[in-house]
């Protein structure tokens, strides 16, 4: 798996300098409101994402830049959604926290957290009637498991045998409450068994560890074995959001967690494998510099949604239905 | 065909059934149990429990399931047991359902219909007596329609499944028993009010549970020598006002009748338009007939007392008139 | 232990003769909304509240008539609340659903399924903050299990180490739904895990072992080692509420329950253990069916709250806060 | 002493907190984090994390637990980190705390705050900016206030926790970093409306977050010579009517201005309670302004076209003196 190995390293540097860049055009103020980082998280999407098909149902959080991204959202759309621009993959309309793309099967972006578990159970019960043949696969942070939706889907899911692959992206914290603030069982994957439902774990920072987990766990789910959760152990660099002053967590801990960084380390193994060299590893990095440049020269030149649009698509048009 | 207004909701969904196989009901006790108001008696056998899907108690799971299925292309009718309920489940209806077009740059339908019975009067106590058309009237990208008549109650579904938008569909338990005689093939208009009673000196403007009441207080006020106007708002969102406003310019005097508490009550909506929209045609002050500001007791004598009733109304009207 | 099974016993037949002359009262329609049947459940609040204290709190759901009953509400202020009286336990504004007795530290009555978990937290709280002594107890059916709120209580109860027994009384049925059509996972108590929480099994329908449970599980709570979760198993012999057709269940599996009858079999055993005797049971049901007409006669007699006091206790009148 | 509303809110929770033990702080990230919107930063350090008290993300949880504290005898402030999660607490602050004591037969008090941020005009799009005031003022039972000065914002608290009914306290997120000079001692009345500017020709209701732009239309329009009156309503369950029908007696015109969507918004009711009692008052019909019903989008110039702002606010004006 030659290619794949390094398209996988590929696209992990194309969120990361990506992200790197919105952080930077967020201190410009060109883009605004919410804008949370997934840097240090790449190996979840980027392994998960290469191991699904594109019948595959895939539903996010706020944190979705890279799931969106490696869906295939074309990054120039991704970039001018996050300026607000109308050529942006929600119109402008949604920003960083919303990302859709209804063509491949990307169904964003909420900002509830937990809300889209619910969502997840209907896809996957949508497919199984209408003998479409994907599964739906949810991503969702730590703090999500707190709440009351993970427990009422998990046990639809399960109850009604749907092909639905939950997965946790557990990076320790949810703002800035750590795990074992926030849960009394801290072992999130032990949580399937109230479910009857089977669970794994894998390294989150470890890109072919998540592959591996996501096409195992994956193909159980499209075999009819029911659903499934994982969960990856991650840590995210950044702070929560632009906002946050991280009090709650140590410059150790954060360093300690980027000593493993998931594309320094894949990078590193690589080369010692001999499937790149520096170089190559260098041109990857480079491609995805140039790809962010374009992406922000489309989001700046791209016209906004006029003022007179506003009311479009709240209800559908009269006699477009 | 006489039937009762459980029979004509049945009906539909029968017919919507048989029409689409995309459609299903889902909800607590909609198969074996034959549904809390017995609605979907029957249909199980039919249909099988795919289509009519029992769900567990977990209002926020399943009207999201819901949400997903419509997302996912099918067509869910979502049965909430009733508006008490449907609290735990608002955030999937308003952070989801509503705004998902929109928000996405319109890449998304939500095609569900959700459905739910409503209101007091039958000594259920404060938590199981709550009228929150409101609510849900006050959020863009939802359709939200109170059948008020057995013909509506046959009619409704067809179209409400027809919109790729989600439909809320609010049912006054205590009409489950009326009866009346429904042709085939009648049709509603889920964009319009309807006058349900033509008059000349007085608007009452009403929808779903209360419509009985203010039929009933109308043929008494014609005894008095006083002709009014009945209008059933039918769909609280988007509200028909044009219907309301060409009432109020032949009548000028106007009565809103709405068992939703008074204050930040869907009456007071009503109220409000007609102030912005048609102050110079009122020779009277509007008159709100709603429930008092009260968690409804379970005493009949008390329930009676806190909801609006043919006694109140026919005083509300004497003093618009007066 | 000889006072205190007859008073088990006793107990038990207050309940049931009390019910069984409600849903007679039903018919006439002195009692009106709905009505939710304890009958063959009754040793589960008997055993439970005869293994705890003045001084914990109880929570409970719409079919609570027994768990007031044997919590000390007298039956006649039970009966008038039932018939809408002023004189009843919450001045006829609550009904059957809604039991009230702030002296008793009987929380109600609630009609919202699950909605007393997250309040029995919270009670729990309090008396910790307060250095209060009791612990909490919480009633609640299998139905409840797939809320939400089950979950997130759970879960902080056990995060934040409170005195709260979750007691699940798993009558098999919620409404039409059977376990089975309702949970992936039908072992109930086993759910604790998911939580780090302790949990425990008794049969519901023996009353000395449901007693020895509570008794057992409540004193590990309230020897500080965190909350509990007891699942009781049981059955109701009546519909769900007085509009129920029960098309959902067999009469064969009704009427095998109903041969394990929590009072015969209790009666039977208290008569073979000479600790009492037939007269002696006789007697008990008796002096119950006394109570209970007494009850209907007291609630017939009183007085209704009038119309003008309707508004009152909305909010607190000004001044008298 | 010059402080921010963000300040007031900490001094006010903090002199809660040492005034009385019973008073604790719950709520997600406002300990270790400080508070979403930094309110509480430090509080855990002076009281501790048992008193300020991180949850995990369970809203119906928390909630209930607030209010199952303060039945048991706490006073406890939940802080829901914004209105928009508040909808998956709703059965418990709706279907309990509002209703507890009156079903109860007045047995049980509920004495609970709870805080919540609100709001749009950050750009943070359509699940972060919902204005649902008047589904809580629809309630019998809550109390709503909505501080929109920074005195209120120091001063609001006390009153609110020494009620021993529920009260919900409703803060726009944009008022966070105004700034006010405020004495010490300052009180507040949780019955009343507030005048925040006297004038003779027009009457402007307005509350929370929609404050300041009123008040800039009001200074723009006296240089037009148009000399409008400010009021705020301050709290909005029960209303205080009267302020606001004194106000419209002297000058016979008035807009309401509110954030929420127009249909169904507590506006609505305002002017509602205007067209009941105080028709023959109007020289001319009342105007709102009020959201577009759209859900809120992120790009800055739709979300400014979708909010009231000053310039629809003084082309309401204008409309209602022409
Ligand atoms: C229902 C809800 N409650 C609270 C919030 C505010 N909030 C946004 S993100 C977040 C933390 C979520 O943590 P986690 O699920 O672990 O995801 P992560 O941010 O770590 O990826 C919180 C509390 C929200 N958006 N939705
Ligand atoms: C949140 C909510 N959903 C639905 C209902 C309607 N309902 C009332 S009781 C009930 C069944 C509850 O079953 P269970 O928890 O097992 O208790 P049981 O009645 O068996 O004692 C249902 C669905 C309700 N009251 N509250
Ligand atoms: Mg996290
Ligand atoms: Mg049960």
């Amino acid at each position: 798996m030659t290619t794949d190995r390094v398209r996988l390293l590929a696209d992990m540097y194309r969120i990361r300098r990506m992200e790197e860049t919105c952080a930077e055009l967020y201190g410009l103020q060109k883009i605004r409101g919410f804008l949370h980082l997934y840097i240090g998280e790449e190996a979840c999407a980027v392994g998960a994402l290469h191991a699904l098909t594109d019948d595959d149902n895939i539903l996010a959080t706020y944190r979705e830049h890279g799931h969106a991204l490696v869906r295939g959202v074309p990054m120039n759309s991704i970039m001018a959604e996050m300026y607000g621009k109308a050529s942006g993959c929600s119109r402008g309309r949604g920003g960083s926290m919303h990302l859709f793309d209804a063509t491949r099967r990307f169904y964003g972006g909420t900002a509830i957290v937990g809300s889209g578990l619910p969502q997840a159970v209907g896809l996957a019960l949508a497919d199984t009637i209408l003998a479409r043949h994907g599964i739906t696969v949810c991503f969702f942070g730590d703090g999500a498991v707190a709440e009351g939706a993970f427990h009422e889907s998990l046990n639809l899911a399960s109850l009604w045998h749907l092909p639905v692959l939950f997965v946790i992206e557990n990076n320790l914290y949810a703002m800035g409450t750590a795990l074992a603030r926030a849960q009394a069982q801290t072992d999130l994957a032990s949580k399937a068994a109230g479910y009857d439902m089977s669970s794994s774990v894998a390294d989150g920072m470890d890109v072919e560890a998540v592959h591996a987990a996501v096409a195992d766990a994956g193909g159980r789910v499209r075999g009819g074995w029911g659903p499934h959760l994982l969960e990856l152990r991650t840590y995210r660099f950044r702070a929560h959001s632009m906002f946050d002053a991280e009090l709650y967590r140590d410059r150790a801990e954060v360093d300690g967690w980027k000593r493993r960084d998931p594309i320094t380390s894949y990078s590193a193994r690589l080369v010692a494998d001999g499937v790149l060299d520096q170089a190559g590893v260098d041109g990857l990095d480079r491609a995805a510099r140039d790809e962010v440049a374009e992406a922000v020269e489309f989001a700046e030149a791209a016209p906004w949604e006029p003022v007179a649009d506003l009311l479009t698509d709240v209800h559908t048009a009269r006699g477009m239905s | 065909m006489r039937i009762t207004y459980r029979d004509a909701m049945r009906l539909a969904i029968r017919d919507a059934l048989l029409a689409d196989p995309r459609v299903l009901l889902m909800g607590e006790d909609v198969g074996l149990y034959g549904g809390s108001y017995a609605v979907s008696k029957g249909l199980i056998d039919e249909f099988g429990p795919d289509r009519i899907r029992d769900t567990p108690l977990s209002e926020l799971g399943f009207v999201g399931a819901g949400v997903g299925a419509a997302i996912g292309g099918l067509r869910p009718i979502v049965e909430i047991m009733t508006v008490n309920f449907s609290q735990l489940a608002l955030d999937q209806i308003v952070n989801t359902a509503a705004l998902l077009r929109h928000m996405s740059g319109g890449q998304f339908s939500v095609p569900i219909v959700i459905r739910m019975a409503t209101g007091a009067g039958r000594q259920l106590a404060a938590q199981h007596s709550h009228s929150l058309e409101n609510w849900y009237a006050h959020v863009p990208g939802l359709r939200v329609l109170t059948p008020a008549t057995v013909a509506d109650a046959r009619a409704m579904l067809e179209p409400a499944l027809a919109d790729p938008d989600p439909v809320v569909i609010v049912e006054h338990a205590a009409l489950y028993n009326i009866e009346a005689d429904v042709p085939d093939g009648i049709t509603c208009d889920i964009e319009r009010a309807a006058v349900r009673r033509p008059g000349s000196q007085m608007s009452l403007v009403t929808y779903g549970g209360s419509l009985p009441k203010v039929l009933a207080a109308a043929d008494l006020l014609a005894a008095e020598g006083i002709d009014a106007e009945v209008l059933d708002l039918r769909v609280l969102r988007p509200l028909d006002f044009d219907t309301v406003a060409a009432s109020l310019r032949r009548t000028h005097r106007v009565v809103v009748v709405d068992e939703g508490w008074k204050s930040g009550s869907l009456a007071g909506e009503v109220v409000a338009r007609i102030a912005e929209e048609c102050l110079f045609d009122l020779d009277a002050p509007p008159r709100r007939v709603c429930s008092a500001e009260v968690p409804i007791p379970y005493a009949k004598h008390l329930e009676d007392a806190a909801l609006p009733q043919v006694d109140s109304i026919i005083a509300a009207v004497r003093q618009v008139i007066a």
